[in-house]
């Protein structure tokens, strides 16, 4: 990889805010996210909004770093401070048109892990859990997963379905089990981007970043990644979504101009 | 009342204690670190996704059972004293009743509200549903079991002597956690005179009768924020997180920052404190309860 | 937004429509008079107790269905209109779903949540469960379907353009009543500046993306109480009871004061409204939101 | 009946203020209910809480008249205003030790209508509805109602049950319908006081008022009412409990010394 005038993770960040349209309620989450939905509020989504499970609403991102969700310039001028079960209804209801969930594995078919890597009742590895993963996972409108890309990561069937995608990639699956978004439409990763074909099922190549080939990105895939002829290469982030990146996150602590080694995702071992 | 009095009186060994309630803010560590102190033993603890308290009251081997959405570190990432728990048994087992956020949410409620469990569609399709003794799928409907803490323990930036506590900003599962709770503990910034709590009453959180102590704590969420007096102390979680990688590390801070202090006044003299303050007011404009 | 243009467009024939959900305070009398106004017909109204209101809207042929724990006039007994209604079909027949207090919130937390129904032991015993097709036994519990109002009609104390309103005093229903509802039309004594409203997030009501209309309606409530504003009007109401005992009576009080006058601005100028002015002020103590 | 130092209302006023106990929480309600509470508070209940089902908490009675639970002065002061759900959670978790209900019937075991007199379909008469009274009679653990002695409110067997009691009368029902609390305790009227057996039952006869026969009370009871050796005459007002009701009702709007024809029990017709 050669050095370049981005991150790759600030490559992420701005690919993950052109999934955010005008006028999305945004279940926002943390970290890289939480970037992405303020660089689309300044460029192309003015009118979008943010959830947060914690129990606010906002309309601009806040104005200073955030390592939580609840660290209080996220408080300052929310449209609404509220309660968790409050914020959840109305992803209940539908109203959620976008949500971000971390993981530490995803599936072909989209289903997150982030609780158990062997057997549950006695696990290589416990990773945290759902927090509100699984429910944005299952009530969101779509959503959208960030991961780096390694073949430990991005695994052909995941141990443990925390948030589910598309199960077990049947068309309709989420239908049928009740499950009320359309689920994830995007897996942004560290060397490209995976989409899902509607109605759900297996996820296939969408675009390259730039500098990667597609058979770098399928070494490091744990399946046989279906790659379309019309792959793409992912449009590097913008002059504005830099600038807006780096006045979000000024350190670079969730963009990885900083050195962080505690990786949230990290399965470890 | 004092912090060891009352967790003492009001948190024996073997209770269920939620904590963490409001989520990444207004976590209760000061009284965390005081069960730990008192070698709390077998608890079971209740909350959505208690940002590393969990994690130490786990390596400090105080707990049985965790009833969680998520143990970790919130800016870190994983909780290094829950892996070793689940995975190695130090320095005990742990038992796990996996949630999501909206599910711990919903166990309270049903509790709240004194009925055996409360329908939702979130889980559904979810490996958790498999995994938590208190969730069952019936009729397309996941139904979440009551979740009944003896004790939430509250955080909050003002209350005053009565138990009337005034909490502001984001407030995650604050609310049906203390109505679930057959008890409240009230830890807080300021002990304030009843006619500041009763001027704003729609701000009192919980019921009076719910709430046996109040312990006047200032600082006592440090590391994590509380709105309007302390920004989040990023470098503190990070140094916990590294440090807590290795039995030694953590138990090497475990004796900095809870075993080897007297209470929290002692805690807070050994930091910065000045650097976290929050110094930009934001007052709210008044409303009038005016009545005659 | 204007009143009869609120009305016009959010609340069209054939609406669900909750309204007096903070119970005896705040009640949108103003709306409701502008409904009847109107000529609206075969509404479904959803509400706690609607002193009054559900009354009138019924005795002016407006609704088909009433979904709620009780209709009469609080200060002053049964509700007249109400009752000519169910014994004698006058002006119309009119269908009943009893409800208790606490059944009506959960059929609105039901919705909020977007689940059928939540259970419940309340009603257990009484025969309104068998005469209302929203509660059903199983298991020993009561079953309590989701009610979803097209939309719910809230006076508040004070709101912003954008729909960030801002009340106080006991809340009854309001919350659920406005998650559960497709959409929310505030009226309100005060329209303030955005700053006002996000100064204090944790008392804006609902998220602004359920407000679809805000209505400047200084005294919209009357004859109910406003807290800071406004005392309640016993008079009034025992006035209308005496006067909706017959169906004469009845048409002669709405000709006075909804049918012949043009608003509300028009209304208050025939109240002695500084008889009612809350001139005894009570204000909050601020908190404070700072960040930095 | 003679004249007296006080009314029919002040009696039942006083003698419901003799049912909460010192640290009681009380469900209070409107009306004469809410008088007993102040003078409960007044006297011998100095620690007794209220609680509103419109969503507040107090400790201190009102310090203006209320024409209801949700006047501003009812607010001001409050320990708490919340959400009605909130106080109902706190009745449902077995927290209110005294509740209590209006009604236009009451049956030989307690239960109350307040909905229908006739066939619901087609009433005779529409009553307003259960309010909260159905949620006070399943989930308080004791309640008490207030009724006018006349032979048509207290009837046999109520033609519809809003607000259970003791239901067909047999030990134990309300624990075999999955009812919380133990039920009605008392049925304060104009001329008595009626009380129920510990378990539920069918009401006797405790008291008398003065100045009133156990004949003339029999007569106006629609059923052969049970009338124990050991009925006694109902304390009459003590001058503080009088002054303590004058001062929170100095109209005497809800104890009969104000012409108040649109009674909220009456049954109409």
């Amino acid at each position: 990889m050669t050095s370049k005038a981005y991150t790759p993770q600030e490559l992420m960040v701005a690919v993950a805010s052109r999934e955010i349209r005008d006028g999305d309620l945004v279940f926002v989450g943390m970290r890289q996210p939480m970037l992405a939905y303020a660089v689309a509020r300044n460029a192309h989504a003015p009118n979008a909004r943010g959830l947060f499970e914690v129990g606010l609403m906002r309309d601009q991102p806040a104005s200073a770093f955030l390592g939580t969700m609840g660290d209080p310039p996220n408080v300052a001028g929310a449209l609404w401070a509220t309660r968790m079960s409050n914020a959840m209804a109305l992803m209940a209801q539908g109203s959620v048109d976008l949500g971000f969930i971390g993981g530490a594995e995803v599936d072909r078919f989209g289903n997150l892990n982030t609780s158990y890597v062997g057997e549950p009742r006695s696990p290589m590895v416990k990773l945290p859990g759902s927090g509100g993963g699984a429910d944005i996972a299952i009530l969101s409108r779509r959503w959208v997963t960030l991961m780096t890309h390694e073949r430990r990561r991005l695994v052909d069937r995941v141990s443990f379905i925390t948030s589910p995608g598309h199960g077990d990639g049947t068309r309709g699956w989420r239908k049928t089990n009740g499950l009320l978004g359309a689920g994830p439409v995007a897996i942004i990763t560290t060397l490209g981007v995976l989409r899902f074909p509607e109605g759900g099922g297996e996820s296939y190549l969408a675009s390259v970043h730039p500098g990667h080939t597609v058979d770098e990105l399928l070494a490091e895939t744990g399946w046989p990644l279906r790659v379309p002829d019309d792959v793409s290469e992912t449009s590097a982030p913008t002059a504005a979504e830099l600038a807006a990146i780096r006045r979000f996150d000024p350190g670079g602590f969730w963009t990885g101009r900083q050195l962080h080694n505690n990786d949230p995702n990290a399965t470890g071992a | 009342m004092s912090m060891a009095r009352a967790i003492e009186r009001f948190v024996p060994d073997g209770s269920t204690v939620a904590m963490g309630v409001a989520l990444e803010p207004l976590i209760p560590f000061a009284a965390g670190h005081e069960m730990i102190r008192q070698g709390r033993r077998e608890l079971e603890l209740v909350g959505p996704i208690s940002d590393s308290l969990f994690d130490q009251l786990i390596g400090a081997g105080c707990v049985r059972r965790v009833t969680a959405a998520w143990v970790g570190n919130v800016s870190e990432g994983l909780g290094h004293c829950y892996r070793r728990a689940c995975e190695q048994q130090i320095p005990r087992a742990v038992e796990v009743h996996d949630h999501s956020n909206f599910s711990i949410s919903l166990a309270l409620w049903a509790a709240a509200w004194n009925v055996p469990s409360l329908p939702t569609r979130t889980l559904l399709g979810s490996d958790i549903l498999a995994n938590s003794p208190g969730l069952s799928v019936r009729d397309g409907l996941v139904h979440v079991d009551a979740v009944r803490p003896d004790v939430a323990v509250v955080h909050v930036q003002r209350a005053d002597e009565h138990g009337r506590a005034h909490a502001w900003g984001p407030l995650g599962i604050t609310e049906e956690a203390g109505l679930a709770a057959d008890r409240v503990v009230i830890t807080c910034e300021e002990v304030v005179e009843a006619e500041v709590t009763l001027s704003d009453p729609n701000r009192i959180l919980f019921p009076e009768t719910k709430v046996v102590a109040v312990v006047h704590e200032p600082g006592g969420a440090h590391p994590s924020p509380v709105q309007g007096y302390f920004k989040r102390d990023h470098a503190f979680y990070g140094e916990y997180a590294e440090r807590s990688r290795s039995v030694e590390g953590f138990t090497a801070w475990l004796e900095q920052w809870v075993g080897g202090i007297q209470d929290r006044p002692h805690y807070m003299q050994r930091i910065d404190i000045d650097r976290l303050r929050i110094t930009r007011h934001r007052p709210s404009v008044p409303v009038d309860f005016g009545d005659e």
